[in-house]
C-alpha cells in the first residue's frame, strides 16, 4: 500500500513530472500551472480546518453550495438557488444542481449534501463555528435540501462558501464519515485523499512539497483552460521571488509588498492586484485598572483622551508610502469595505496632528508620556512586524515609550486568547461579510462562543445585546441600521487603531491572467491565457 | 690515499633568521673512510645533527647550505636535485634517529614499513621485499622476527624499536649510516646491545658509520676516528685513542675531562667553565676563546683553522700553529 | 616563579614590539589589516553614539518617510541625505549599522566571556579531579557537540521566553542569545584546559606546590591557567566570528534581538528581503562591515595559532 | 570489542532517554499549539476542549511517559498540522535531508582535506594563502545569506541551477526517494549543498591543515624521508593518513551540526528535509514532530558517535590494544 503517493509504483520509478527545470523555456500556452505560496494546504480533507490556504486548495478539488465572487458577491455553485423558507423564517431551502459527478464517477445528490452539512457541523470539524446554528438538515427529495436553524439566520448562506461537499459513500467506504481528530492518534484516509466533485481531480499530493491536480473532464462547468496544476509552496519570500524570475513556477501568490514594483517592471512578469478582505489594526486593553508592561499610573488606554491621541498619531499615510510600498488602502475603519456596514465615513481618517495629540495627553494627565509593551507577530501579515515599528516611532512622536515585542504566530496568538497583552496587533478577514462577524469576536464580551478576539477587554453589555439582536433580524434594512448604530458607537470609544486593508498581488508569468480573490482564495479555473 | 667514502669539505650551514643571518656549521670538513666508524661529538648545540641533516640533504627550513661540498665516493651530492638526493637516502645512506618511540609510523606495521622502504630503493617483488625484511629483523637480533614482522611499532619494546629503525636504515644496503644519537633515549640497560648490533650490521655490509653521541664513552669503545664540534666548527678529528688520550684542543680536553673512568678518581673531574655561546653571539677568532684557560689575544682575533698534527691528526687551535708559536716567542 | 622574571625591564612597550609575537605581527600583512579592519570597527562600534549621525534606536528620531533613501541622493519626500541610504523605518544605515555592530559585538563578546569563563572551569576541575567528575564532564561535552548548536540555542530561547515574564522579554532578549550562543560554544575551551590540566598537573612544580599544601584552586589559577592561555585565546578570537554569525543566523530563525534595535544579523535578515526590490543598500552595507569584521576576526586567529605555535615559527 | 559496543549502546540509550526529556521539557514554552490549529472562530470552550483531547493539560510526567511508551514502539503520533503519522512523514522526508548531507558532507570532507593539505604542503605560497583567506568567507558570512546570493547568481541571474526544490525525484525501493538519478535533481543539489558544506568544508580545511602540519614535522615523517621515500608516499602515505584519523573523529561529530544548519539551508532552498519540516513544525507548535526531531537528531548523534569510534578503531592500531590510554 501506498500511502503517499496516490500512483502506482514498483521498484525504481520515475517520479510524477517535477518543477520543471529552469533551463527549459516556457511554452507561452502551457496549459499546466506552476503554482508556489508560502504555505502549503494542511489538509485536503475538506471540513477539519477553517484556514485559508487549506480552502483555497480544496476549492479546486471539492465544491460549495455557494461560491464568492471576485466582487464578494455569491454565485450558484453546487446549489443553483437558495431562499428562506416562506412558511418558516428559520429553514434554509437549497436546489442542488442535477449532473453532478464525484471524480470516482458517482453521481452526487441531496443525500451528499445533508451528510456533508452534518459532517461540517459536528466536532471536531473546524467548520463546526460557522454551522453553529443549524438545527437539523435534511434531504426533501433528491435534490432538495433543507437546513434548519434555531432561529431566523438571513446571513447564514454567507457562512457555506466553504464548506465543501463530499461523497457519502465514499466518506463511509473509507472510514471518515466524520471530520479527522487531532487527537485521534491516527491518520484519516481524507487527509490525502480526496473525492470531491471539483473541476480537478488529486494526481499527486506530497505535503509541502507539491501537489498535483488534473482537469476533470466530467466537470458541469465549462472547461477551464488550466489542464494541470503543479502547487508548490515556498516559504521563504526570496525564494519565492527567485523562482519566478527564473521561470521556475508561473505564479506567486504570496508577494512581498517590496518586491512588487520590480517585478512589474520585469520582462515576462506581471503583477494582478486587489484588496482583500482583510484589515490590520491595533488594540488595546481598555479595561484592566493598571497594565502589566507600563509604569503608567492607572490604566492610559482606559482614558479616551489617549486613545483619541494615538488615532492622531499614527500617519497611515506614511505606513502606506513606505511601509507597504504604496500597496495598501489606510483606513480608520476596522472592517473592508467589502463587509456590509461598511461606510465611506468610516473609512475616513484626519492627516496626524501630533499637537492635539500631545494636547490630549496632557489633558489626560499623561503628559509626560508612559511606557507600554507592544505585542507584535511577524510571520502572519504583510509586513506585520514593520508596522509595528513604524508605529512604535509614531507613539514616541506624543511621548509614549514603546517597546517591541515580536515573535511567531503561535506565540502571539494566544496572548490576545488569554488576555496577557496590552497592546497588540491583529488581523481580521471577514469571510461572511458582514459587520456581525466583526462584532461576535471582537467587540461583544468574552462570553461563551463571543468575544474570542476580544483583547480589549471592552465589555459594553448594551452593545452586546444589540449585536445578539442581530443574528436573526430578517428585516434587512432594520438590520443595517443597527450595525450602523453599533459602529458610531464602536468608532467613538476607539476600540480599534485601525491601521489599513491589505492590498494583495499575485505575480505571474506574463500572458496569464489571473485576478485577485478578496479572499486570497486563487481559482486556478478563472485563468486565462493570452 | 684511496677516495674516502664520504667527504666533506667547508660545509657552511645557515638560517637567516630576523635578527640576521646565524652560521649553525662554519666551514666543518672531515671525511669518512670505507668501512670506518668515525663518532661525533659535541655539547647539544654544536651542530652534530645537522652535519648528519645537511649530508643527507633533510636540513629543515630556513636551514639551508650556504657554502662548501659532501662528496660521496667523490661524487658531490649537495647540490643535487631533490629527486636524486632522494634515491641517496635510505639507499646509499641510510639514517638512525634518537627516538625509536617517534620515528616509526603508528599506523603502519613494521612489515609494511620495510617492504615500503625495500622497494622503494630495489627491484624486488612484494614476496621478496617480505623476505629481506624479515631476514634484516633477525639480523638485528629480533626474535621471532617472520612472526613479529607484522606487529604495530606501539607491539615493541624501544629497545626492539630501534632495533626495526636499524633494520630500517640498512634495508637498502646502504654505504653510510649516519646514526644521530641511537641511544640516548633508550634504557641504559640496552644501550650497549644496540650499539653492538648497528656496529655488527654495518661492518658485516662493508658500511661506514657516522655515529652521532655526546656520549665519549660509545666513541671510544666504537669509533675509529672521532670529530669534535664546537659552535658550529670542527675543533679536532682524528683516530679515537689518540684522542681521548692525548686530547690536544683545549676544549676536547676538558670534554675528556668530563668522562669519568675507572682510574680517574672524581676530584680529577674537569669541568669547562661557563658554557658554549648561542649561535648569534659567537666571538671573534676561536669560538672557545671565552672559556680557554689557554687563550692569547690572537685566539680573540684569528679564527684557527685545522692543523695536520701527523698521525691522521687535525685540530683547530692556535696553540699547534708552529709559526705563530714563533712569531709569539 | 618570579625568580625567573629577567632583570632587564625597560620599556614595556620596547619589549612587547620586540618580542616574537610582535614580530611575527609586523611581517605578516594580512594580520595587520585585519588588525587594523578589526580595531576601526570595534572602535567604531564602542563610540558609535558619538560617531554616528543619528541615533537610529531612538523611535522618535525617526522619520518613516526617510525610508528607502538611496545612498548620497536626497529622499523624494524629505529631501534628506544619508551617506549609505536608510532602511524601511527611515534609519540612517551607517548609523544603524555602527549600532548593530554594537549589539553583535557585545553578544559576541559575552558569550565568548561566558563559554570561556564555563569550559576553562569545567576543563580545569575535569582535567585536575580526574575520575568520575571528569567521565561525565567529557560525556556530557560529547553530547553537546554533537547536538546541534543552532538547535540548543533556538530551545533556550524557547525556554527563556516561557520562564521570563513579557515585560522584560525585550530587555532580556540580548541576555538569552548570549547564554545560548556561550552554552553552544563552551566545549572546545573545556577541551584544551583539561588537556593541558592532566599535563601540567603532574609536572614537579605542580606536585611541589601541593605537597606545600597550597590550594588546589590557587594551584590551578597560578600555574595551570597560564600555561593553556595560548589555544584559549585563538579559540576565542575564533569563537567571537563564530558568536556574531551564530547570531545572525538566530535572526533569521526568528528568535534575536528586538527589530526596534537591531544588530548586524538583524540588519542584514532585515535587508535580505530588500535583495530583490532594488534597495541593494539595505543589505549589502550591513553584509559587508560583517564579514569585514568576521574576516578579520578569524584572519587574527588564525595569525595568532601560527604565531602561538612554537614549533611552526 | 563486544564488550565496547554494549557500553556504547547503553550510553546510548541514556543519551537518549535525556534528550527525549529535555526536548519535551522546552516544548511548554515554544508556544500554545492549539492557536495554530484551529481557525479564528473556534471559541475558547472549544480550544480549551482540544488541549485536553490532546493531552496538553496532563502534568509533565504523564505526558512525558505517554509518550516516551509511545516512542519506544516507533509511534510518535500524529502531526498537529499536516495531520499525518510522524513517523510517516519523518520518514518521507529523511531522504533528502540524509542525500543533502551526505553530499555537502562528502563535498565538504573532499575539499577540505585537498585544500587542507596543499595549505599545509606549500605553506606560504601566495595560492594557499588565498585558498586560506578565500575559505573564510564561508564562515564570516551567516548560512542563510550565502544561500540567498547563491540563488541570486546561479538561479535568477545566470539561470544555470533551480532556485527551490529537489527536481525530479524516483524512488529506490519502497520509500526512498531519490534526487540523485535524475538530471534536474542533481542539478538542484548543487546549490544546497555549497550552502551547507561551505562551512564544513572550511572547517575540515583548517583542521586538516594544521594537523597535517604537527604530523609533517614529527619523527617519522622524518625519518620516512631518510629512508628515500618519494614525497608523495610520505605525504600522502604517512602524512595524511597520521592526520586524518583525529580528523576523522571531528569531522563525524561535525555531522551534527550539519544537520543543524540544514534547518536553514533547507528553509532556504525550499528543500523538503527534515530540517525545513522542523522549522516549520516550530512554527506551528507541532510538538509530535518537533519531539520526535530532537529524537531522531539524538539517534544520529548515537550513531554517529559509535561509527567513528568503530572507524578510529578500524584507522587507528594502537587503540585496538588499550583503549583507555588512548582516549586522552
Amino acid at each position: 500500500m501506498n500511502m503517499l503517493l496516490t500512483k502506482a509504483r514498483s521498484g525504481l520509478l520515475m517520479g510524477v513530472a517535477a518543477s520543471a527545470l529552469v533551463l527549459t523555456s516556457v511554452a507561452a500556452h502551457s496549459e499546466t500551472i506552476r503554482w508556489a505560496r508560502v504555505g502549503d494546504a494542511l489538509t485536503l480533507d475538506p471540513h477539519s480546518q477553517n484556514e485559508g490556504p487549506t480552502h483555497t486548495l480544496n476549492h479546486h478539488i471539492y465544491e460549495t453550495l455557494v461560491g464568492r465572487d471576485i466582487d464578494g458577491s455569491l454565485t450558484a455553485r453546487l446549489a443553483t438557488e437558495w431562499e428562506i423558507s416562506e412558511e418558516d423564517d428559520s429553514v434554509w431551502i437549497f436546489r442542488i444542481r442535477e449532473g453532478v459527478t464525484f471524480h470516482d464517477g458517482t453521481p452526487m445528490t441531496a443525500e451528499d449534501v445533508v451528510f456533508s452539512l452534518d459532517r461540517a457541523r459536528t466536532p471536531p470539524s473546524g467548520m463546526a463555528a460557522l454551522h453553529a446554528a443549524v438545527e437539523d438538515v435534511t434531504a426533501e427529495d433528491d435534490h432538495t435540501v433543507h437546513v434548519r436553524m434555531s432561529g431566523p439566520a438571513p446571513l447564514y448562506v454567507q457562512n457555506l462558501t466553504n464548506t465543501f461537499i463530499m461523497s457519502k459513500a465514499w466518506a463511509e467506504e473509507n472510514g471518515v464519515e466524520v471530520a479527522p481528530d487531532f487527537a485521534a492518534g491516527e491518520e484519516a484516509y481524507s487527509v490525502r485523499n480526496t473525492n470531491g466533485t471539483g473541476p480537478y481531480r488529486l494526481v499527486e499530493r506530497d505535503p509541502e512539497v507539491r501537489t498535483v491536480l488534473e482537469r476533470f473532464d466530467d466537470h458541469w462547468d465549462d472547461t477551464p483552460e488550466v489542464t494541470e496544476i503543479i502547487y508548490t509552496p515556498i516559504s521563504e519570500a526570496a525564494t519565492r521571488v527567485a523562482a519566478l524570475l527564473s521561470g521556475e513556477v508561473d505564479i506567486v501568490q504570496d508577494v512581498p509588498v517590496q518586491d512588487i514594483a520590480r517585478l512589474e517592471q520585469t520582462d515576462g512578469v506581471i503583477v494582478s492586484r486587489g484588496p482583500e478582505n482583510r484589515n490590520i489594526f491595533f488594540s488595546y486593553d481598555m479595561t484592566s485598572d493598571s497594565l502589566a508592561s507600563s509604569d503608567a499610573e492607572g490604566n492610559p488606554f482606559a482614558t479616551p483622551e489617549v486613545r483619541e491621541a494615538m488615532s492622531l498619531a499614527i500617519d497611515r499615510n506614511a505606513i502606506r508610502q513606505v511601509v507597504m510600498r504604496g500597496e495598501s488602502q489606510p483606513s480608520a475603519a476596522p472592517l473592508p469595505p467589502f463587509v456590509n456596514g461598511w461606510t465611506e465615513e468610516m473609512d475616513a481618517f484626519s492627516d496626524p496632528d501630533l499637537d492635539r495629540a500631545r494636547g490630549l495627553m496632557e489633558e489626560a494627565g499623561y503628559g509626560d508620556g508612559f511606557t507600554v509593551q507592544l505585542d507584535c507577530p511577524n510571520d502572519r501579515y504583510l509586513n506585520d512586524e514593520a508596522i509595528c515599528q513604524a508605529l512604535v516611532g509614531m507613539m514616541a512622536q506624543i511621548g509614549i515609550t514603546v517597546d517591541l515585542n515580536s515573535q511567531t504566530r503561535s506565540l502571539h496568538f494566544p496572548l490576545i486568547e488569554n488576555w496577557e497583552t496590552d497592546f497588540y496587533l491583529l488581523g481580521w478577514g471577514v469571510p461572511t461579510f458582514d459587520s456581525q462577524y466583526v462584532f461576535d469576536f471582537l467587540v461583544h464580551t468574552r462570553e461563551g462562543s463571543y468575544g474570542s478576539f476580544n483583547g480589549s477587554r471592552y465589555s459594553n453589555p448594551e452593545l452586546d445585546e444589540k449585536i445578539q439582536a442581530l443574528a436573526t433580524m430578517t428585516e434587512l434594512e432594520e438590520r443595517d441600521a443597527l450595525i450602523a448604530e453599533i459602529w458610531e458607537e464602536v468608532m467613538e470609544e476607539h476600540i480599534f487603531l485601525n491601521v489599513h486593508n491589505q492590498v494583495l498581488a499575485y505575480a505571474m508569468r506574463d500572458g496569464i491572467n489571473l485576478d485577485v480573490h478578496p479572499e486570497n482564495q486563487p481559482h486556478m479555473t478563472t485563468i486565462t491565457f493570452d | 690515499m684511496p677516495t674516502p667514502l664520504l667527504s666533506v669539505r667547508d660545509l657552511v650551514v645557515e638560517f637567516p633568521t630576523r635578527r640576521g643571518t646565524l652560521r649553525a656549521l662554519d666551514h666543518v670538513s672531515f671525511d669518512i673512510a670505507e668501512g670506518e666508524v668515525l663518532g661525533m661529538v659535541g655539547e647539544s648545540g654544536a651542530g652534530k645533527s645537522l652535519t648528519g641533516a645537511a649530508i643527507i640533504g633533510l636540513l629543515e627550513a630556513p636551514g639551508r647550505i650556504a657554502g662548501g661540498e659532501v662528496r660521496l665516493k667523490g661524487e658531490r651530492i649537495d647540490n643535487l636535485s631533490p629527486e636524486k638526493m632522494r634515491r641517496v637516502r635510505g639507499r646509499r645512506i641510510g639514517m638512525v634517529f634518537q627516538d625509536p618511540l617517534t620515528s616509526l609510523n603508528p599506523l603502519y606495521t613494521v612489515a609494511e614499513q620495510l617492504i615500503e622502504t625495500i622497494r622503494t630503493h630495489l627491484d624486488l617483488s612484494e614476496k621478496d621485499a617480505r623476505k629481506r625484511a624479515v631476514g634484516l629483523l633477525d639480523r638485528v637480533g629480533i626474535p621471532a622476527a617472520a612472526r613479529r614482522i607484522d606487529d604495530y611499532p606501539h607491539h615493541f619494546s624501544g629497545g626492539m624499536r630501534q632495533r626495526v629503525v636499524i633494520a630500517l636504515a640498512l634495508a637498502a644496503e646502504p654505504e653510510l649510516v649516519i646514526a644521530d644519537e641511537p641511544t640516548t633515549a633508550l634504557d641504559v640497560s640496552v644501550q650497549a646491545q644496540i650499539i653492538d648490533v648497528l656496529k655488527e650490521a654495518c661492518i658485516e655490509r662493508g658500511a661506514s658509520v657516522m655515529l652521532i653521541t655526546h656520549d665519549m664513552g660509545v666513541i671510544a669503545e666504537t669509533a675509529d676516528r672521532v670529530a669534535v664540534l664546537y659552535a658550529g666548527r670542527v675543533a679536532e678529528i682524528g683516530p679515537v685513542r689518540d684522542v681521548i688520550q692525548a686530547a690536544e684542543h683545549p676544549y676536547t680536553s676538558g670534554l675528556m675531562g668530563a668522562i669519568p673512568t675507572l682510574t680517574q678518581t672524581a676530584d680529577r673531574l674537569t669541568q669547562i667553565p661557563g658554557s658554549m655561546p648561542r649561535l648569534n653571539a659567537i666571538p671573534q677568532g676561536c669560538a672557545f676563546n671565552p672559556r680557554c684557560k689557554h687563550v692569547f689575544d690572537r685566539c680573540r682575533r684569528d679564527r684557527p683553522e685545522l692543523i695536520a698534527r701527523g698521525g691522521g691528526r687535525h685540530v683547530a687551535c692556535w696553540l699547534f700553529d708552529r709559526e705563530m708559536e714563533k712569531a709569539d716567542v | 616563579m618570579t625568580d625567573f622574571t629577567p632583570e632587564t625591564r625597560p620599556n614595556i612597550f620596547l619589549r612587547a614590539w620586540d618580542s616574537d609575537i610582535a614580530y611575527s605581527f609586523r611581517r605578516s600583512p594580512l594580520a595587520i589589516v585585519a588588525a587594523v579592519v578589526s580595531l576601526i570597527i570595534i572602535f567604531a562600534a564602542i563610540f558609535a553614539p558619538w560617531l554616528a549621525p543619528h541615533d537610529p534606536f531612538n523611535p522618535a528620531s525617526l522619520n518613516l518617510m526617510d525610508g528607502f533613501t538611496p545612498p548620497m541622493e536626497p529622499n523624494a519626500f524629505t529631501g534628506n541625505v544619508y551617506w549609505l541610504g536608510t532602511d524601511d523605518q527611515g534609519r540612517d544605515i551607517f548609523s544603524t549599522i555602527l549600532y548593530g555592530a554594537r549589539i553583535s559585538l557585545f553578544v559576541g563578546f559575552m558569550a565568548v566571556l561566558f563559554a570561556m569563563a564555563l569550559g576553562i572551569t569545567l576543563g580545569l576541575i575535569a582535567g585536575y579531579r580526574g575520575g568520575w567528575v571528569d567521565s561525565v564532564l567529557m560525556r556530557v561535552a560529547d553530547v553537546q557537540l554533537t547536538f546541534p548548536s543552532i538547535l540548543l540555542a533556538l530551545l533556550i530561547f524557547g525556554v527563556a521566553r516561557g520562564f521570563i515574564p513579557p515585560a522584560y522579554r525585550e530587555a532580556m532578549a540580548i541576555w538569552v542569545l548570549i547564554v545560548a550562543i556561550g552554552l553552544a560554544e563552551w566545549v572546545q575551551y573545556a577541551r584544551v584546559v583539561r588537556g593541558a590540566t592532566m599535563v601540567e598537573k603532574n609536572k614537579e612544580y605542580v606536585q611541589a606546590a601541593r605537597v606545600i599544601g597550597a590550594h588546589p584552586t590557587k594551584i590551578l589559577v597560578r600555574h595551570i591557567l597560564p600555561n593553556v592561555m595560548g589555544p584559549v585565546l585563538v579559540i576565542a578570537t575564533i569563537g567571537l566570528a563564530l558568536a556574531i554569525i551564530a547570531e545572525a543566523t538566530l535572526s533569521f530563525l526568528g528568535v534575536g534581538v528586538p527589530p526596534t534595535q537591531p544588530s548586524l544579523g538583524t540588519l542584514i535578515r532585515i535587508g535580505q528581503g530588500f535583495l530583490f526590490s532594488g534597495e541593494w543598500w539595505i543589505l549589502l552595507f550591513p553584509a559587508l562591515t560583517l564579514l569585514a569584521l568576521a574576516l578579520s576576526v578569524n584572519l587574527l586567529g588564525d595569525w595568532l595559532r601560527d604565531a602561538l605555535n612554537p614549533r611552526l615559527r | 570489542m563486544l564488550a565496547f559496543i554494549l557500553r556504547r549502546l547503553v550510553q546510548s540509550v541514556i543519551v537518549m532517554l535525556t534528550v527525549a526529556l529535555v526536548a519535551f521539557a522546552l516544548f511548554r514554552f515554544v508556544g500554545d499549539p492549539i492557536a495554530s490549529m484551529v481557525g479564528q472562530e473556534t471559541t475558547l470552550a472549544e480550544r480549551a476542549e482540544i488541549r485536553q483531547a490532546l493531552g496538553l493539560n496532563d502534568p509533565f510526567p504523564v505526558q512525558f511517559w505517554t509518550f516516551l511508551s509511545r516512542a519506544v514502539q516507533g509511534d510518535f503520533g500524529i502531526s498537529y498540522r499536516l495531520q499525518q503519522p510522524v513517523m510517516e512523514l519523518i520518514l518521507s522526508r529523511l531522504p533528502a535531508t540524509l542525500e543533502l548531507a551526505l553530499i555537502s558532507g562528502i563535498m565538504a570532507f573532499l575539499f577540505g582535506v585537498g585544500f587542507g593539505v596543499y595549505t599545509a604542503l606549500r605553506r606560504g605560497n601566495w595560492l594557499s594563502g588565498s585558498i586560506m583567506t578565500v575559505s573564510l568567507i564561508g564562515v564570516s558570512l551567516p548560512t542563510f545569506l550565502i544561500g540567498v546570493l547563491l540563488i541570486w547568481v546561479f538561479a535568477v541571474e545566470l539561470q544555470w541551477l533551480p532556485s527551490f526544490g529537489r527536481g525530479e525525484t524516483v524512488y529506490i525501493g519502497d520509500w526512498w526517494r531519490t534526487g540523485l538519478l535524475t538530471p534536474s535533481g542533481r542539478a538542484s543539489l548543487i546549490l544546497p549543498a555549497i550552502t551547507l558544506g561551505l562551512y564544513q568544508m572550511t572547517l575540515i580545511m583548517r583542521l586538516v591543515r594544521a594537523e597535517m602540519l604537527e604530523v609533517l614535522r614529527t619523527d617519522y615523517i622524518k625519518f620516512a624521508r631518510a629512508r628515500g621515500l618519494s614525497n608523495r608516499a610520505v605525504h600522502f602515505g604517512h602524512a595524511l593518513k597520521n592526520t586524518l584519523v583525529p580528523v576523522i573523529t571531528i569531522t563525524g561529530l561535525q555531522m551534527g551540526s550539519i544537520i543543524a544548519f540544514s534547518i536553514i539551508t533547507e528553509t532556504v532552498f525550499q528543500w523538503p528535509g527534515v530540517g525545513a519540516l522542523f522549522i516549520n513544525s516550530v512554527r506551528f507548535v507541532d510538538v509530535p514532530v518537533m519531539a520526535a526531531y530532537l529524537m531522531l537528531i539524538a539517534l544520529v548523534f548515537v550513531v554517529i558517535n559509535l561509527v567513528v569510534d568503530l572507524l578510529y578503531y578500524a584507522v587507528d592500531p594502537r587503540l585496538r590494544v588499550d583503549r583507555a590510554s588512548a582516549r586522552s
